[in-house]
């Protein structure tokens, strides 16, 4: 036979026989791995280069230089000024999209994991997998032209009715391609992300907890309630962030949908008041030059350090209540 | 074998404790129903922009949907004509995206293995925090990125699928990494341990029993990464460019993609038909074709769904 | 509190697997009644049926009676969720809420039901169930802390805490000892003999011993092959199976030739 | 490398409505590819004169992409586009940085796309209003907010105007098409349009949309909309008929072609350079035009570009080159003065 | 092709926590040798220093000596991998790849490393480790069936038919039959006294009486309580150690007072 095929005391030499090409693979294949770990530090920390170089002269140039030379740069104000509105429209967008999406997506992953018939629930699974599948430029086209007339009488009864909320106070748009509308679509294309994922954190929670509320005399809705949900905290705000990160950077849907404006205001329902930073980029890039493009992509070093800082909260929140996760 | 019961069991206790049993707390009852509705209603709630959508696509689309459609380009095409076809974008997108996957899968479950079977220590953290972060990072910023990338080597005149290519992967890494990452942690230990036992170098094992095991999960995962930048458009127009002919070298000129092609559809608008609608001149021309590259697009992404579950089937472990 | 449990003709099923055939028996109150027998023949899914938890597993179900005092619990106007709480049941490895504090663990089956408990009503029935539980001296200055920091042994402890704190007429514990160090075996078995003036035990164990030290009456299950369904093959006093068992294979078990 | 693949395309060229091109035997012969960017103005037109071209030079491919003006003027400033589309002549900086990167020869200038901008509404029942310059200006200020205001009404007696409210839907782009709206509105309403124009709306709070069919398309959706837009593009909007010298003259090509042909070409530029200052008072010419222009080198370092541009642009200003825009994109075509202008500049573009 | 081996002042640790210290003894070859002692004892642990199996996991190291006929095994020019060739092992839950047939688990060993094995060796091999673990009669009709398809026992012994496929000295089980039914039991207990006459076999058990049964020599290792290490109590013949154990703690322990 072709295995070891050894006398008595052989085998013991074949134990200490070092087989140097076999060790010599193992440390090549770790080596590989740990190499593709470190190009993707090195891509990002190209990619953040990349950025730092381009709006170098943007971030350095003051305010008079920037408004003589960038169309769009208002008048006596620097740098942070203008692209305060543009920050707080993309964080007001995706926080719209996450509030809308996070609780659907929660509702569809327990119904997938936890209350749907078994043999339906992949079926339904795939089904939403598949909203993920959609191109942007798609979702951009069926918001504009079919989805925002449709919302339009809906946010103009808001506006008119429950005006008093802060968020649906201001003049109504009257075509529906206000933040509302972007919020909407925004959290459609993010539904399909943060569902997989809390869909495979719930299905992961222990039979043991589950079984443990049950036999404490808990409905169902008590089993998630106390099992299912706790355990699967730290995934879901993973979940949330990951469609956060697609929210924040998203271009083409809110490019074709917004009709964009620069302000601090939350009449999410009026035209001409916010912009997100991607959006931005997307709709200027083509006519800018000189200053202008450097303006831009200091734009995007912007959105580019807030989801760091959005990546780092998310992990302090998960890390911050470490000793009560699902993992011990 | 214990006597039948007891005949001292009075009526009584079985009363009360009949009660206890059969008392159902109505309030907790109705928020039991209740969250059970909502869940329902969050599903069908989710169900109604998918089906909405995948119907305007189909509708509107459907009627470009032809041989010609999908085996011409549009070179020479132009106005109303309704002649011509989207072959060029569908290559291009099959091309770029090739390609994109090519360098992205290797690299993500690389990093995926090297997070899940010897990462560990600051290099380990780093890779998982930015990663995250790379989720994050707009498209057109990764194809800004790859166009200067390219032009700091080639000058700013060059534009090719390549670069492209290497603009997805940026947006592509990170997905095929999260997700690989989470489908080998799957992977029992157990059966690691089982092949360490027999004398299998770690290589060999993570090679033949973890990503053969995980083959299926690996499958999604990609195929997800795909989903997520076959559609993308931002990067690719500065990237690619576009154009109107058919190009299936990556290396060397321009190359047109499915939503490329149907975001500059769309761009054009009407079409003037002087002599009004005709057989050779359809005003709305422009609308019908990004709608129907639209569908092809969404038609591929499906088709690629569906072979990524033969190879789930095909590979998954088999337990009878 | 405790109740006498009657089960007759009880046949269970996974889907179309029959896994335990044809049990009958009568389990006394204020009593410590262990099932024992080889692995597979069904201890787990037997004492599965008693609070209702078998049919949590999909396809699983049962035929036959299983009488609380009288009353079916699978009669048609039975709310489980309501059996399971008269029924308590500690599980084989120990689960307290990662998610929660030693506290709220043990007050977790109470909330359910009374969500406004007031705090000293809270803080007594904490304090009533971990000393009944025999934790409250290692405990009770750290309550605050999340109940997964706690050795096996303690958590073991803080589920029975929190079986005991709904206050159940019978309380089921699986293998309640096997991931454990003898120390905190020793306390858990002293804990039983405790609870047993107040609880209907039931208790299945694989360590003959422990069923010698810590019940009064044994079930001896077996089964014939893989696949075929587990039996009870009989019970009686516990001095009785381990001395003179009526049938040979009980004496075979028990003696340790087989299993 | 190889080149995109002309074939496989046979049965494009005999597909109806592209098949009248029939140039002359001398231009079949070139060959090889071009690459060109700018304006997206231009894309249906330019669409139309490259598959005309490339039709009658089979083995010739054209690429223009639309990133925009800017683009396209950075592009040839640096070399990546042998030729440029842009909505804007090119200023005094961008001449120097095109002659740098042209060579001694120089830049080739010329409107090759011209395109009246209409002003289009959403209002049901009306298909065609008459306004004046100051109305417009003020309606697009949002000082005029409703349909029957006075100002609209008094310009159109014959019209029932609804109380509807008016939505200005504007372009959130940066683009010439803005950039000129602006800048005739700034000529003729100094008064009231006071911004310099800049290809940004300067205008804040107002409804906008992405690219030309984006606002098309916002208006359509709305009701009581205004808006701006390639006049070919405008679908079934309404549109004003403009008040210029004393009369209300709707869009038309020919109207647009008219005005370009009686403005003044801007003086003290070079032989080749062809740029014009539009005069927006003209009577009997439609005075909102995008004259978007086309730029060239006068040489290139070889003989196929050199070529391709040459026969290309030569294409383009030729009868049936502009015929064919007019056609596909709605554009008004050049006159004959103008061409006869810019032809010796196409004429002198060589290698070397 | 059985193996002594020798083990000196071992301690066995997890990061900092000290898990077993200070075990010395020796495993006869052709012999089968039983660790017993109660959970948390370490006898996991122990057995996995044996096959160099304790430093897959992440922090685990050991000081001192394993030597397998006079070689460390934590030699500086020792290769685990090899060891692991050498060392054979087969885990509590019975872990067929679920990927491959019977066969090809079976050829496991040689397939997973690349090496070339011609078509008659790899049948004659699959049919001697099959018969070895007297599953052959059983599956010699569906070897290309799905390993995970068998029964619990029968994919025990698939595994120990994988472990010997590939030719050890020595063979570690950890609770190879906790997880079975008594018929399965009984078959694995019958096929690791045939084993030993060709292999150096060493078996944790939980199970006094398996112990008992099947092995010439027994360990009997325990623990002061969590947190403390485990320790080598006392070894002997098996008879010695269930009839006239030496320490007091070993008598309480085989006769049930505690465990
Ligand atoms: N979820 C399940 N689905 C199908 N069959 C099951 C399930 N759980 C257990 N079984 C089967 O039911 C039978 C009895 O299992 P059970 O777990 O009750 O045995 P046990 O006596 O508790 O064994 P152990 O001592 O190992 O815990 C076994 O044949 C087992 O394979
Ligand atoms: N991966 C690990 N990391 C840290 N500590 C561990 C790990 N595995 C085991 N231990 C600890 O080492 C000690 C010995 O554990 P081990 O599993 O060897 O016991 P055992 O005697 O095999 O118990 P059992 O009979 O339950 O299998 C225990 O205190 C355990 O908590
Ligand atoms: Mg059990
Ligand atoms: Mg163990």
């Amino acid at each position: 036979m072709s295995i070891t095929d050894s006398p008595p005391r052989a085998g013991t030499r074949t134990a200490r026989r070092r087989r140097s090409s076999d060790r010599g693979f193992n440390r090549g294949f770790r080596w590989i791995a740990v190499g593709a770990g470190v190009l993707i530090l090195v891509v990002l920390a190209a990619v953040a280069l990349f950025l730092l170089w381009q709006a170098w002269p943007a971030l350095t140039a003051g305010g008079d230089e920037l408004a003589a030379e960038v169309p769009r740069f208002p008048a006596d104000t620097s740098f942070l000024g203008y692209v305060g509105p543009l920050v707080f429209g993309t964080l007001l967008a995706a926080v719209l999209a996450l509030c809308l999406a996070v609780p659907v997506a929660i509702g569809i992953a327990l119904f997938i994991s936890h209350y749907s018939p078994r043999r339906l629930s992949q079926v339904l699974g795939y089904l939403v997998d598949l909203l993920a599948a959609i191109p942007s430029v798609v979702y951009g086209l069926w918001g504009f032209l079919v989805l925002a007339p449709v919302l339009t009488p809906f946010w103009l009864w808001l506006n008119e009715n429950l005006s008093w909320i802060p968020l649906y106070g201001g003049q109504a748009s009257t075509t529906g391609r206000a933040m509302a509308t972007v919020g909407v679509v925004l959290a459609v294309m993010i539904l399909p992300i943060i569902t997989a994922v809390s869909r495979e954190v719930f299905l992961q929670t222990p039979k043991l907890h589950e079984e443990a509320a049950l036999a404490l005399g808990a409905t169902r809705w008590e089993v998630v309630r106390t099992a299912v949900l706790p355990f699967g905290r730290s995934g879901v705000i993973s979940a949330a962030m990951l469609g956060l990160g697609r929210a924040l950077g998203e271009t083409m849907a809110v490019l074709m949908i917004i009709s964009p404006g620069f302000s601090y205001s939350l009449d999410i329902l009026a035209a001409g008041q916010h912009q997100t930073i991607a959006a931005y980029i997307a709709a200027d890039f083509p006519e800018s030059t000189g200053l202008g493009i450097n303006t831009l992509i200091a734009a995007g070093l912007v959105l580019f350090v807030i989801t760091l800082a959005v990546n780092m909260t998310a992990r302090w929140i998960v890390a911050r209540r470490k000793e009560f996760s699902g993992a011990n | 074998m214990s006597a039948a019961t007891a005949s001292t069991t009075t009526s009584d206790a079985t009363e009360r404790t009949r009660a206890l049993l059969t008392t159902a707390d109505s309030g907790r009852r109705r928020t039991d129903r209740a969250m059970q509705v909502l869940i329902w209603c969050a599903f069908a709630l989710a169900m109604v922009p998918l089906v909405w959508l995948l119907w305007t696509v189909t509708t509107e689309g459907i009627g470009r949907m032809s041989i010609d459609f999908l085996t011409l380009s549009t070179r020479n095409i132009f106005g109303g004509d309704p002649g011509g076809g989207i072959y060029h974008a569908i290559m291009g997108t099959l091309i770029i995206t090739g390609i994109a996957a090519a360098i992205s899968v290797p690299v993500g479950i690389l990093t995926a293995i090297y997070l899940v079977e010897y990462g560990k220590g600051w290099l380990a953290r780093s890779v998982t925090f930015f990663v995250d972060v790379m989720t994050g990072i707009p498209s057109i910023v990764a194809g800004l990125f790859a166009f200067s990338l390219f032009a700091l080597f080639l000058g700013p005149s060059a534009q090719m699928g390549m670069m492209g290519a290497v603009a997805l992967s940026v947006l592509m890494i990170p997905v095929v990494v999260r997700s690989c990452e989470e489908m080998l942690k799957l992977v029992p230990n157990e059966l690691r341990e089982a092949s360490y036992a027999l004398g299998v170098p770690k290589w060999l094992t993570i090679v033949k029993v973890v990503l053969r095991t995980s083959v299926a999960g690996l499958t999604t995962g990609v195929l997800l990464s795909v989903a997520r930048v076959i559609g993308e458009t931002a990067p690719l127009l500065v990237t690619v460019g576009v154009t109107d002919s058919i190009n299936f070298n990556p290396f060397d000129g321009r190359m047109m993609t499915l939503p490329v092609f149907s975001y500059r559809q769309y761009h054009q608008g009407y079409a003037p038909c002087p002599a009004g609608e005709s057989a050779s001149c359809v005003a709305d021309i422009a609308f019908q074709n990004a709608w129907g590259a639209a569908l092809v697009l969404i038609g591929i992404v499906l088709l690629l769904n569906l072979v990524g579950r033969l190879v789930n089937r095909w590979f998954s472990p088999k337990l009878r | 509190m405790a109740q006498r449990i009657e089960v007759k003709d009880l046949n269970i099923y996974y889907g179309d697997f029959l896994a335990v055939q044809d049990v009958a028996m009568t389990i006394e109150p204020k009593s410590v009644t262990a099932l024992i027998g080889p692995s597979g023949c069904g201890k787990s899914t037997y004492l599965r049926t008693l609070n209702r938890m078998h049919e949590v597993i999909p396809g699983a179900r049962v035929e036959g009676k299983v009488e609380l005092e009288g009353v079916d619990l699978y009669g048609s106007d039975v709310d489980p969720v309501a059996v399971r709480r008269n029924v308590g049941m500690v599980f084989q490895r120990p689960n307290p809420f990662p998610t929660m504090s030693i506290r709220d663990n043990v007050l977790a089956g109470v909330k359910l039901n009374n969500k406004r408990i007031s705090k000293p009503d809270a803080d007594d029935l904490v304090e009533s169930s971990l000393r009944g539980a025999n934790l409250w001296n290692e405990v009770k200055d750290r309550l605050e802390r999340p109940g997964s920091g706690l050795s096996g042994g303690q958590q073991q402890r803080l589920c029975i805490a929190r079986a005991i704190a709904v206050k159940p007429q019978v309380l089921l514990m699986d293998e309640p000892c096997s991931a454990l160090d003898p120390i905190s075996t020793l306390a858990i078995e002293d804990l039983i003999g405790e609870l047993k003036s107040e609880y209907t035990i039931v208790i299945v164990t694989h360590n003959m011993q422990q069923a010698a030290r810590v019940s009064d009456r044994t079930a001896f299950f077996n089964i014939a092959g893989t696949g075929k369904p587990g039996k009870l093959i009989e019970m009686d006093d516990t001095s009785t199976i381990f001395s003179s068992p009526a049938e040979k294979s009980t004496e075979d078990y028990v003696s340790g030739r087989f299993g | 490398g190889s080149d995109p693949e002309p074939e496989g395309n046979a049965s494009d060229t005999d597909a109806p409505g592209s098949s009248e091109t029939n140039s002359g035997e001398e231009m079949g012969s070139i060959s090889g590819t071009l690459s060109g960017g700018g304006a997206s103005s231009q894309e249906a037109a330019m669409n139309a004169w490259r598959a005309g071209f490339q039709q009658a030079n089979p083995d010739a491919t054209v690429n223009y992409d639309p990133v925009g003006s800017g683009g396209g003027r950075t592009g040839f400033g640096d070399g990546s586009y042998a030729f440029a589309g842009s909505d804007a002549a090119l200023d005094e900086d961008e001449i120097a940085a095109a002659e740098a990167q042209c060579g001694e020869g120089g830049v080739i200038e010329f409107p090759g796309y011209v395109s009246p901008v209409a002003v289009a509404f959403n209002l049901d029942g009306v298909d065609s209003l008459n306004m004046s310059p100051e109305t417009i200006a003020n309606v697009f200020l949002g000082e005029i907010t409703s349909w029957d205001d006075e100002a609209i009404a008094a310009d159109n007696p014959d019209v029932e105007l609804p109380g509807t409210t008016i939505t200005v839907v504007h372009r959130s782009d940066e683009s010439g098409t803005t950039e000129n709206f602006e800048e005739y509105l700034h000529t003729v309403a100094p008064d009231i349009w006071t911004a310099e124009p800049s290809g940004v709306w300067p205008v804040d709070g107002q409804e906008s949309a992405q690219g030309t069919s984006g606002v098309v398309g916002a208006a359509q959706a709305g009701q009581g909309t205004i808006t701006y837009a390639d006049a070919s593009q405008v679908g079934g909007l309404g549109t004003v008929a403009v008040g210029v010298g004393g009369e209300f003259v709707p869009y038309s090509a020919e109207a647009a072609a008219e005005v370009v042909a009686q403005s003044p070409r801007t003086e003290g530029t070079s032989d080749y350079v062809y740029t014009i200052e539009l005069e927006r008072d003209i009577a009997g010419t439609y005075p909102i035009v995008l004259v978007s222009y086309s730029l060239a080198c006068t040489s290139y370092p070889d003989e196929e570009t050199a070529e391709l541009v040459k026969g290309f642009l030569g294409y383009v200003v030729s009868e049936e080159g502009q015929q064919a825009s007019a056609d596909a994109a709605g554009a008004a075509p050049l006159s004959d003065t103008i061409r006869e202008a810019i032809l010796p500049g196409i004429e002198s573009i060589s290698a070397g």
